[in-house]
């Protein structure tokens, strides 16, 4: 039987800094045993538990796109026990990771569709790994046109800048880039998420909305998105609960009957509205 | 020599010295300035009063796996914060008491005031300290050891 | 004469009715015999459901920390005095709390009673100091003195201390009980058999946590064994974590324990967890002449000191 | 293979024909409390109410081994976890309560989903050969029948056994439990008599289960409207929000994965965790999606009467044991939440 209990171990290859705050680094993971690669084949909106021995495991999106090979990058906010273990980690260090675990952003049925990506702070982790995808060669042609929203409060509390500013200068995807308020040497837009996107105005025709953001964030948003005409089909959510199995057992991530870890963590808000509100 | 004793003389225990900053820290500054000699068998944490210890902190010593516990700060009178030392006494009364009730040997868990200018009497603190703990042996009670389940 | 239960429902009643408290916190009849529940009585007709019997071992006084509402209470002795604490520690404020003071004659021990008769019983009359207890096809008496809680058997102060009224008559108070017979004994045993004592006194623990969720004292937000960041103790059935939680638990009832056995009650394992915050209460009416909740006025030992207080292990 | 006799002063002939390949488990009395424990002859209980805890700790311990590591970083192989080594022996559990047995089908369906299994669960539960033995006589907190379950139900279990008195009838029911009847000693082959005896015994114990609940409305209310139920704000006011109903409960499974270190060595241990724990689903963050004791409470009956059968092809997760009755220091009575549930 295979035990979906124990982690590939990993290298940690190298880790960057991403805030300013330095609270948020990321994680670039290289398998010890190459095959153990093969096994760990992810699609976007996935999560794996990383695990550091001696102190647990933390489920944590993976940002990293499956077009991106030979390494996974997850960026990891430094707050609990694990995570706090994690950033004391060096490059060249041994841990684990399990998974991919949830299921993932409906690629397959977004096909054909036009792709409004809503993020806030460091929500964007698997948006990341979903915009790498989608504008990847062999997959931009599938999809229409493509939306990047992103704020976070600060220039320097924005994570991925080298990709977004490379896909600022593309013409296959729109992205804009906020932060809350005006800062020096700060020249691109300014305002909240919700603001941005009611200015951006992306058309409900034919499109779906990936929303992912902190709960304050998501709160503004959602009626932004529906008065611009998104039906609660459209709008396509992912959500992070306490985890531990991972894989559907362990009972702590429940919402209603669903398990976040194994039936979610992508959920459509039509799905959500007829979930408890306990996430 | 008998075995007991043999085990007691090769045994070097591990004592977490819990001192206050502003008196027995400064003891144990003072005696090291003065070259006073006692065994290198204290691993010493800093701690702003001994108003400050918790029992956690001393329960989690020898769950960790110390083998001695030992707590000095200032004597009654002198505390900086004024009455910390008299506010934990109390507690550590009722924390001694509440151990050695429930099992704890005798020798372990030591309780001292030693002042700044105390260096002599630190070291003699020390001494002793080691040597009762040496005398109980190596700690196995209150010991978290590898986890034994299924 | 009125029963116990009268009496509270009539308070209850009258209280409810003109106002003076939002909700009446009482006890109602179990769903199954030799139980109650705690219950919170908001309105007159709810008020009918409060009763009391021999079986009200919950401390009631668990359920006051963070109200907002004003709340009367009927309170056995132990309860009046951990209501007292809690007015103390700012967890309730007096005029918030009514305290309807009920003058205790023991509450009985499940335990011993399931003890005596393991049949299903579906049935207990209480009547002249005897349990009948009833079966499909038995009918068993026991005296109630027999199977009293321990620390009922000993208690101090049957009657509430504070209150503002009294359900019934005040009842006598027991004489002669030394309290700490049993922990003299096992304190002059050698500290290898007082270890063993107490290594196998909690060895069926499972941590539940019931022993701490019972307990009036234990309202922190955050609980130590919840604590992650140092985490003080693991969390898997390992002897030392057990003990740990049970030394720091008791700990922090230091001095303001009332030993109303509500722990001992809840645990579903039967485990005595008193025997630990009993030696801390010998220990504190000892040595600073202290028992929790006696009055308003007094303060609790670990808040004052003494200059001269005894500190002959103190080098 | 067809039903059997067992006379009780033929047990310990039973019992010891089956050591050679399993070790049996039966009920004795474990201080004040009935429990399984390995036994090596006949001197074990017939006539006990249940086992004071449930008996998922045969396959589900509290606290259980799943790896271990090295934290040296010298040593080779440091911070990789290994698997620890099971074996488990193959046991024969006898007198075990069909609603035990039940509740272990149902923990079969929750420790298999489609995508996954848990080995933890499945090498000790499959190495495991479950004789039942039917209540003749259910207490007064027993509803198993209100719950797709019964004092002689058979779900769950490889064979049962009645008792007739002097002796017992055993059915087999799967091919684990013919097996292992197959084998034993002291058995001769059942008469009419005692088939028919067995039948009035069976419905004599359903008979004299008088505790009812009824699911039809829970099933058939949706998720939202029995989470937004007014009864939920007065279930809640009495519990403590201890644990003690979920440890003692046959079905409650949920748990928590935590790493031990002792020096250079290390274990990742999964322990029994409980939803009425404000930890169970406390953030990283400080956000608790469930913050009160009614959110917890509300989780635990919801979960057990709602949200499993949604998940398990409507499958109770109860099955009417009464343990959480009988334990429940604050007497929350589940016979009275689900009334008001369905009511």
């Amino acid at each position: 039987m295979q035990n979906p209990y124990k982690p590939y171990p990993v290298r940690i290859d190298k880790i960057t800094v991403e805030t300013e705050d330095k609270n948020l680094r990321t994680f670039k993971l290289v398998f010890l045993n190459p095959e153990d690669e093969k096994a760990f084949a992810y699609t976007p909106g996935q999560f794996a538990e990383l695990s550091l021995a001696g102190y647990g495991e933390i489920p944590i999106g993976i940002a990293s796109s499956p077009t991106e090979k030979g390494y996974l990058l997850f960026t990891v906010n430094k707050v609990g026990s694990v995570t706090t273990a994690l950033h004391n980690m060096k490059e060249g260090d041994v841990m684990g990771v399990r998974g991919p675990l949830g299921n993932s952003y409906p690629l397959k049925e977004l096909e054909g569709r036009n792709v409004v990506i809503i993020a806030g702070g460091f929500a964007v982790t698997t948006l990341r790994s979903t915009i790498t995808w989608m504008l990847d060669p062999a997959h931009r042609d599938k999809y229409g046109q493509i939306i990047f929203i992103y704020g976070a409060r600060t220039p320097g509390m924005l994570l991925y800048e080298e990709e977004w500013s490379a896909w600022q200068k593309r013409d296959d995807i729109e992205a804009y880039i906020t932060v809350d308020r005006e800062f020096p040497g700060w020249s691109g837009m300014v305002g909240f998420v919700p603001a941005v996107t009611e200015q951006v105005g992306p058309s409900p025709e034919n499109a779906s909305a990936l929303v992912c953001g902190p709960p304050i964030m998501i709160k503004f948003t959602q009626p932004v998105l529906e008065k611009l005409g998104f039906s609660e089909d459209q709008i396509i959510m992912s959500l992070e609960n306490r985890m531990k199995c991972g894989i559907g057992i362990c009972g702590r991530c429940n919402v209603g009957p669903e398990y976040v870890c194994k039936d979610g963590p992508v959920f459509t808000l039509a799905q959500l509205n007829r979930l408890p509100k306990e996430y | 020599m008998t075995e007991e004793q043999k085990k007691t003389e090769e045994f070097e225990p591990k004592i977490i010295a819990f001192l206050c900053n502003w008196c027995s820290y400064g003891g144990a500054d003072l005696a090291g300035v003065s070259r006073l000699q006692y065994p290198p068998n204290i691993r010493v944490i800093r701690i702003p009063c001994t108003g400050r210890m918790s029992p956690k902190f001393i329960l989690q010593a020898f769950r960790r796996g110390a083998d001695g516990v030992w707590v000095s700060g200032c004597h009654p009178g002198d505390c900086h914060y004024i009455a910390g030392n008299l506010y934990a006494r109390r507690k550590f009364t009722l924390l001694n008491n509440l151990l050695h009730s429930v099992g704890l040997e005798p020798g372990r868990l030591h309780f001292s005031w030693v002042s700044s200018a105390e260096g002599e009497k630190f070291a003699t603190v020390a001494k002793e300290v080691i040597a009762a703990v040496k005398a109980a042996g190596p700690n196995s009670r209150f010991v978290k050891s590898r986890i034994e389940v299924a | 004469m009125k029963t116990r239960t009268e009496k509270i429902r009539e308070t209850a009643k009258r209280l409810l009715s003109e106002g003076k408290v939002d909700v009446v916190l009482g006890y109602r009849a179990g769903t199954i015999p030799l139980r109650t529940a705690p219950y919170f009585a908001r309105t007159v007709e709810e008020a009918e459901n409060l009763i009391w019997n021999s079986h009200c071992r919950i401390n009631l006084a668990n359920f006051l920390p963070r109200r907002q509402e004003r709340v009367a209470v009927t309170a056995k002795g132990c309860d009046a005095r951990n209501i007292v604490n809690h007015i103390i520690e700012n967890q309730i404020r007096r005029d918030q709390v009514y305290i309807i003071g009920v003058p205790c004659e023991g509450m009985v021990d499940l335990d011993l009673v399931l003890e005596k008769e393991s049949r299903p019983i579906q049935e207990v009359i209480e009547s002249n100091g005897q349990l009948t207890l009833k079966g499909p096809d038995f009918s068993t008496s026991l005296d109630k003195a027999e199977v009293l809680r321990q620390n009922c058997l000993t208690c101090a102060h049957r009657n509430p201390t504070v209150y503002d009224e009294l359900a019934v008559d005040q009842v006598p108070e027991l004489e002669g009980v030394d309290r700490y017979a049993d922990l003299k004994e096992l304190l002059a045993k050698s500290d290898a058999d007082r270890y063993a004592y107490f290594q196998e006194l909690v060895k069926d623990c499972i941590r539940c946590y019931a022993c701490r969720d019972a307990c009036p004292l234990c309202y922190c937000q955050v609980c130590f064994v919840d604590e992650a960041m140092p985490q003080w103790l693991g969390k898997s059935i390992d002897p030392a974590d057990v003990m740990t939680y049970h030394l720091l638990r008791a700990f922090h009832c230091a001095g303001r324990c009332t030993d109303c056995g509500a722990c001992e009650s809840a645990c579903p394992m039967g485990i005595k967890v008193r025997q630990f915050t009993r030696l801390l209460e010998k220990d504190v009416k000892e040595l600073y002449g202290y028992e929790a909740g006696l009055s308003l006025e007094a303060k609790p030992p670990l808040t004052v000191y003494r200059p001269d207080d005894p500190q002959e292990f103190i080098k | 293979m067809a039903e059997m006799i067992l006379k009780k002063s033929d047990l310990a002939e039973f019992v010891k024909s089956l050591l050679s390949d399993y070790q049996v488990l039966a009920p004795v009395k474990d201080g004040r409390h009935v429990n399984f424990a390995p036994v090596e002859d006949g001197e074990f209980l017939l006539d006990f109410q249940n086992t004071f805890l449930s008996p998922k700790h045969l396959f589900f311990p509290q606290s259980e081994k799943m790896f271990e590591f090295s934290t040296d970083k010298a040593g080779e192989g440091a911070f990789i976890l290994k698997e620890v080594e099971k074996n488990p022996q193959p046991r024969v559990i006898f007198g075990l309560r069909p609603c035990d047995a039940k509740a272990f089908q149902i923990l079969d369906k929750i420790f298999r989903n489609d995508q996954y299994a848990d080995p933890y669960w499945f090498n000790k539960r499959e190495a495991t050969v479950l004789i039942g033995l039917g209540c003749n006589h259910p207490c007064p907190t027993c509803f198993c029948t209100s719950v797709n379950c019964g004092p002689f139900h058979e779900e769950g279990l490889d064979a049962l056994a009645f008792d007739l008195g002097d002796r017992l009838l055993l059915r087999p029911l799967t091919e684990k439990g013919r097996k292992v009847l197959d084998q034993a000693k002291g058995l001769k082959p059942a008469d009419d008599q005692a088939g028919e005896k067995a039948a009035a015994l069976k419905d004599e114990a359903e008979k004299a289960i008088t505790s009812k609940v009824f699911t039809d409305q829970i099933a058939r209310r949706s998720v939202m409207e029995l989470f937004e139920a007014a009864h939920w704000d007065r279930v809640h006011e009495s519990c403590l929000n201890c644990g003690t109903c979920t440890y003692v409960c046959p079905t409650c499974h949920c748990f928590d994965i935590q790493d031990e270190v002792a020096g250079i060595v290390g274990d990742r241990v999964r322990n029994w965790d409980t939803c009425m724990s404000w930890l169970f689903t406390m953030h990283g963050s400080g956000h608790n999606p469930r913050p009160g004791k009614k959110e917890r409470v509300r989780q635990r009956f919801m979960h057990k009467f709602k949200y499993i059968p949604i998940k398990r092809d409507g499958e109770i997760g109860c099955v009417g044991c009464g343990r959480c009755i009988n334990l429940c220091p604050v007497n929350i009575d589940v016979r009275d939440v689900v009334r008001d549930m369905n009511a």
